[in-house]
């Protein structure tokens, strides 16, 4: 099976790992990611104010490519897809936003929000199954104590999202469960790390990070996994004394892809 | 010759358990409206065939407006709704046929409603004289 | 600014209608950023429907929502403060020389691992 | 030909003032049928009447206009004026030339033109009117209550004191209902076991009264007066009728581990139970999904140990058919699930609980024993936050939650809150709201004792993340008053979760063709006039099946339920309204068109059998409308396509006379 894929700009750089593992898990499990010619950064954060159009131009564009190819449209960083989830939401749903953005873009056949949007982790979910997941494995994570760390991105705003319940999530559990490993649950999984105010007020955002650290590990985590370059970002430097990792890393690591990677 | 000045006809079709009591109670706050429109008592707007609007553009009516209860407060639970699907057919077909939507009408009038029920009548009356006389379904031998 | 303009502009770019609020406070309850504001969610939504924006916009409070929409996804009401808060800094980062950020910047507050999400959504945040 | 009588009002000045009244009676003489036309002063009056009387006597009249003020002041009064003189009653017509015309109108001319056409149109109805009679039906006179909770039972009971016999159903094993798990009751905090169980006394010894328990109503037919009702009574493998309730059977039981439902889960129960010790009644039943004996047939040591030889493994689900006369659905509510709301971390911490789970731990036959502590660890909780309106006032298009006012959380919660620091005074009591809604007999004042006298910590705000770490709960919550996020740590977290109407609700409006709201709590006839019953004739409402209620406003209701089925019951016949629909059956094509459309289930379809001409018989299926079902809306003839379906006293000939005559 064929998917479309957006990588995004941290992909390429800080957050190769990232990428690479994705890629890697998906070739195991028999979904080639075709990464999208000429794709254009997502701009990091969706605006939700009307009228914004050339800040959503790129993921449109990237929507509009894999709604050509009949493809589902892949993402695996949560901003990325956030955006173009978003993106899409409004294309689907605001005729007016929709007409403005056709207009702009002065393509032949308009768009308006065909394409199928799946964060990585949907995919694995609903295209690949985890039990299909867990049939593949060759080494299983056993007894590891996971703690899923979904942040904002991935399931706000859920009217939109519509990814798994936004306060009870159960996918990235369900995936830790799949790898052979003991999903730790914690409130604070669904709780912001403090993400783009570290720029500015990293202490601020420190409190932010380390409460979601002291609660997973309150819970038992040794380890959390994530989605997010900006999370992993703010975790780590915030002092985190436990691992946090991408999900894809435990992936490609169940797997048994890990280290063709590193070669 | 004289030129008989134009009065339009209107026909109302008044459910009993609001529109009636709503014209009712213009009535008792001596609220008036054109003597034009003559109402027809029904126990719901549901009764209302679209066979009598027919008779009544027929016969020489120049408009026909059609008074229920409010969506969701029917005497009889869901008979409004039925209207609104009904007359919203009818009344297409009727514009297909020449008579201009704005001859037709339903509304929602509560028991409670005496002022809109004249301020409706008013507009409506208004509307259906700036349209002129009907003409289109008239049956020639029914004309005296 | 005219008052009544900007009020009107806010709602519109914002799509949010504040006369929804139930003053319940669910959006300062959950607001991870509550203690860094100087007006709050909740006053946002108020003042916002009260035609009191000029306080908003002078703000630094305006700098400090993290756009993590757990306001948006709590509310009982389904107002969205979230939407409101981002839709008044824009009406200022919109305007001359009121951008936020600037790439001058940015060099002083990069470090090794800085992640390029982090820079490309504060300029989008930011500035116009 | 009909003899047509005509008799113009002039109410004083007040049609007179606008119409002249002569030129009215004058004109109407004219018109085909009417044989007799007159004006007086007032057609109302006693002098009026006997004018009317008198005219139908000397003139052999057939059918009478009156010309006056609106049918719906006087129609009645000249209806029993015409049956007074021996003719029938639906032979009058009123043109309304007061409301609608003299009132209207200010100018002489206009005003007469008018009353005149008005006049024409019912002299026009009244030619094509036919005599009418009220259908008459027997009445059954045993009444169904769906539903023993507090509301079923007060309803059963009053209307067994008025010496009807009445049935409950109850699909738990014992009748009692929310009220049975409630520790105290506001606002006098009185326990609400000491004033329940004597009313299911009541219940179990009354001789009008059976109660299916662990039964479910499964099919309803007929209509008011003449209900049949089927009953399912689900198999509890005892014998109910040779059960002692002595509880020997359930201490012996070895499958013990199953959620106690009646703790909402909090401790187990075994697979035989009875679900409180003062159950009604009082009869043991068996879990089928637990059973070892009933899922593989090893065990029976139940069957062993009673006495009485009660157990009866092979018992099936049994049918009850009953007539009725009346039901009353008084089928109550529910918590909602706070499956969605894990922001408050309610499937993350046992200690995280809903009132509900509150009041069984506060209850002294509860899991605890009465004795309020952490499910999670049995400690005693030392800072309890409470949150008010958790799924409650949610705007409609939230994904969670409930639009309407739970009402009954804000007095629970200041109860609980102020019953904790009564007994427990070392303890932090928070709770957390929006408003504080109070009205009620002694409501106000109760909140304000839990307040001044008890010292608990009312909080402007609400709740917006709770998480569990450590043996803590940390609450994160705005205090909106002093403008400040507030973080506690609190020991016990408890939830006033919104409430709904029971899931068997909506299935049981189907079966009754009684109206629902979007929220699933049943309509009443008239809001504020006839809150206790239902738009369907013969369906009453009882409690919060009808929207939420405390228990004084349910037994209100209960009783205000009970005494509409009395006046019910206490009628041989009914009579109907004569004014309904009836199908010409040669007409009918048997298309199912009006059945679709009819709101009440009024028409069923029957085969019928036809001579035709050629003198041989011929089967065809036919719509046939019960004239005890029918209200007289009309629907139906509209759907019609075969014109067969028409509608007595407005006729499709009637309204067509009366178009005519206005359009001439």
């Amino acid at each position: 099976m064929k998917v479309s894929y957006f990588p995004g700009c941290t992909l390429k750089n800080k957050a190769r790992d990232l990428d690479e593992y994705a890629r890697k898990s998906a070739e195991r499990l028999g979904i080639t990611l075709e990464e999208i010619p000429d794709w254009q950064c997502c701009g990091g954060v969706f605006t939700t104010a009307k009228g914004e159009i050339a800040t959503k131009l790129s993921s449109v564009r990237a929507l509009k490519y894999a709604a050509e190819k009949e493809q589902p449209l892949v993402s695996v960083c949560s901003a990325c897809h956030n955006v173009i989830k978003q993106t899409n939401y409004a294309m689907k749903t605001d005729s007016d936003f929709a007409k403005k953005v056709n207009n702009y873009m002065a393509e032949e056949t308009p768009y308006n929000g065909e394409t199928q949007v799946h964060h990585y982790l949907e995919m694995l979910r609903d295209l690949v199954g985890f039990d299909a997941l867990k049939e593949k494995v060759v080494n299983a994570l056993s007894g590891k104590k996971i703690a899923a760390y979904y942040g904002c991105l991935l399931l706000r705003p859920n009217s939109v999202m519509q990814m798994d319940d936004p306060e009870n999530p159960k996918v990235m559990e369900n995936f830790i469960k799949a790898i052979g490993a003991d999903p730790v649950v914690y409130a604070m999984r669904n709780e912001c790390c403090g993400g783009y105010i570290s720029l500015e007020s990293p202490e601020f955002a420190k409190s932010k990070s380390n409460a979601v650290i002291e609660n997973a590990k309150a819970q038992g985590a040794e380890m959390i996994i994530t989605a997010c370059p900006l999370c992993k970002y703010n975790l780590i430097k915030n002092g985190a004394d436990i691992p946090v990792v991408y999900f894809t890393e435990v992936l490609a690591e169940a797997l048994g892809v890990k280290e063709d990677t590193n070669e | 010759m004289q030129v008989k000045e134009y009065k339009p006809l209107i026909v109302a079709f008044c459910c009993n358990w609001c529109s009636y009591a709503g014209a009712d109670l213009a009535g008792n706050n001596r609220l008036s409206y054109p003597a034009d429109v003559k109402i027809i008592r029904v126990p719901c707007s549901c009764r209302v065939n679209p066979m009598f609007i027919l008779r009544a553009f027929q016969r020489g009516a120049d408009g026909v407006i059609i008074c229920g209860c409010h969506p969701g407060d029917c005497h009889y639970t869901s008979g409004n709704y039925y209207t609104r699907r009904r007359m919203a057919a009818l009344f297409s077909m009727l514009d297909f046929l020449g008579i201009e939507k704005e001859r037709t009408r339903v509304e929602w009038v509560s028991a409670a409603e005496g002022a809109k029920f004249a301020a409706t009548m008013n507009e409506f009356a208004e509307t259906v004289a700036s349209l002129g006389e009907n003409k289109r379904l008239e049956d020639l031998r029914c004309k005296r | 600014m005219n008052k009544d303009f900007i009020q009107e502009e806010i709602l519109r770019a914002s799509g949010v209608n504040p006369k929804k609020c139930m003053k319940c406070g669910k959006c300062s309850a959950t607001c991870p950023a509550y203690d860094e504001m100087e007006y709050h969610p909740h006053q946002f939504v108020s003042m916002v429907e009260n035609g009191d924006i000029e306080p908003l916009l002078s703000s630094e409070s305006l700098y400090k929502c993290l756009s993590c929409f757990a306001c948006i996804d709590r509310c009982p009401r389904g107002v969205e403060p979230a939407k409101l808060v981002e839709a008044v800094r824009l009406a200022v980062v919109r305007q001359q020389d009121k951008n936020h950020l600037t790439a001058n910047d940015i060099p002083a507050l990069l470090d090794d691992e800085t992640p390029q999400q982090l820079l490309v959504s504060a300029f989008r945040k930011y500035t116009k | 030909m009909q003899r047509v009588g005509v008799f113009v009002c002039w109410c004083g000045s007040n049609i007179a003032g606008t119409v002249d009244v002569h030129a009215v009676a004058e004109a109407l003489k004219s018109e085909p049928g009417v044989v007799f036309s007159t004006d007086y002063q007032y057609m109302c009056s006693q002098a009026g009447q006997d004018i009317i009387k008198q005219a139908i006597a000397e003139h052999n009249l057939t059918g009478i206009v009156v010309c006056s003020c609106s049918p719906r002041m006087h129609e009645a009064t000249f209806r029993k004026t015409a049956q007074a003189a021996g003719l029938n009653p639906y032979m009058v017509e009123i043109a309304n030339i007061r409301e609608q015309c003299s009132w209207v109108h200010k100018d002489m001319l206009t005003g007469t033109e008018k009353a005149i056409i008005l006049g024409k149109a019912a002299v026009a109805k009244v030619n094509l009117n036919t005599p009418l009679t009220p259908g008459e039906s027997p009445v059954t006179k045993r009444a169904l209550v769906i539903g023993g909770g507090i509301a079923g039972i007060q309803t059963a009971l009053d209307i067994a004191d008025a010496g009807f016999p009445v049935d409950i159903v109850e699909k738990q094993p014992t009748i009692g209902g929310k009220m049975a798990q409630l520790d105290k009751t506001f606002p006098t905090l009185d326990c609400a076991a000491c004033i329940l169980t004597p009313k299911m006394v009541d219940v179990a010894q009354n001789e009008k009264i059976r109660i299916f328990s662990y039964s479910e109503v499964e099919e309803v037919g007929g209509f008011v007066g003449n209900f049949d009702v089927k009953i399912k009574k689900k198999a509890r493998f005892v014998k109910e009728d040779i059960c002692t309730g002595c509880g020997a059977c359930v201490e012996k039981c070895p499958m013990k581990k199953n959620p106690n439902e009646f703790n909402l889960g909090m401790d187990n129960r075994p697979a035989i139970y009875i679900p409180f010790a003062q159950a009604v009644p009082k009869v043991a039943t068996i879990d089928p999904n637990a059973c070892n004996m009933l899922k593989n047939g090893k065990c029976g040591l139940c069957a062993r140990v009673c006495a009485a030889g009660a157990i009866d493994y092979t018992q099936k689900d049994e049918i009850i058919e009953e007539k009725y006369g009346a039901i009353v659905v008084a089928t109550g509510f529910n918590p909602i699930s706070m499956e969605k709301f894990d922001e408050f971390a309610y499937n993350q911490s046992k200690d995280v609980i809903t009132s509900l789970e509150f009041e069984r731990l506060t209850n002294a036959a509860g899991p605890s024993a009465g004795k309020l502590i952490r499910p999670s660890d049995g400690k005693h909780p030392h800072t309890i936050v409470f949150v008010q309106c958790v799924g409650s006032r949610c705007d409609a298009c939230a994904e969670k939650g409930k639009e309407y006012c739970s009402k009954i959380c804000c007095m629970y919660t200041a109860k609980h809150a102020m019953l904790t620091r009564d007994k427990y005074p070392d303890t932090d009591v928070y709770v957390f709201y929006i408003d504080v809604r109070t009205p009620g007999k002694n409501f106000d004042e109760f909140y304000r004792r839990a307040v001044e006298e008890f010292g608990v910590k009312y909080v402007k705000g609400m709740v917006g993340k709770v998480t569990p770490e450590g043996d803590k709960l940390k609450v994160q919550a705005s205090d909106l008053l002093s403008n400040k996020q507030l973080h506690i740590d609190a020991d016990l977290v408890v939830l006033a979760a919104a409430i709904e109407p029971d899931k068997s609700a909506r299935p049981l409006a189907t079966m009754l063709t009684a109206s629902m709201d979007t929220n699933d709590f049943f309509t009443e006839a008239h809001p504020k006039l006839r809150p206790v019953e239902s738009p369907t004739a013969g369906v009453f409402l009882s409690g919060a099946c009808q929207g939420p209620k405390d228990i004084p406003e349910t037994v209100s209701q209960a009783g205000a339920a009970a005494s509409k089925v009395i006046g019910l019951l206490a009628k041989d016949k009914l009579t109907g309204n004569p004014c309904i629909a009836s199908s010409n059956e040669l007409m009918c094509n048997g298309c199912s068109s009006c059945e679709r459309v009819c709101p009440y289930g009024a028409i069923t379809y029957v085969d019928k059998e036809f001579r035709m001409p050629d003198r041989t018989t011929k089967i065809r299926r036919v719509a046939s409308v019960n004239p005890a079902v029918c209200q007289g809306c009309g629907a139906c003839t509209v759907a019609c396509p075969s014109g067969a379906m028409d509608l007595k006293g407005f006729a499709n000939s009637q309204i067509i006379a009366e178009v005519d005559a206005i359009c001439k």
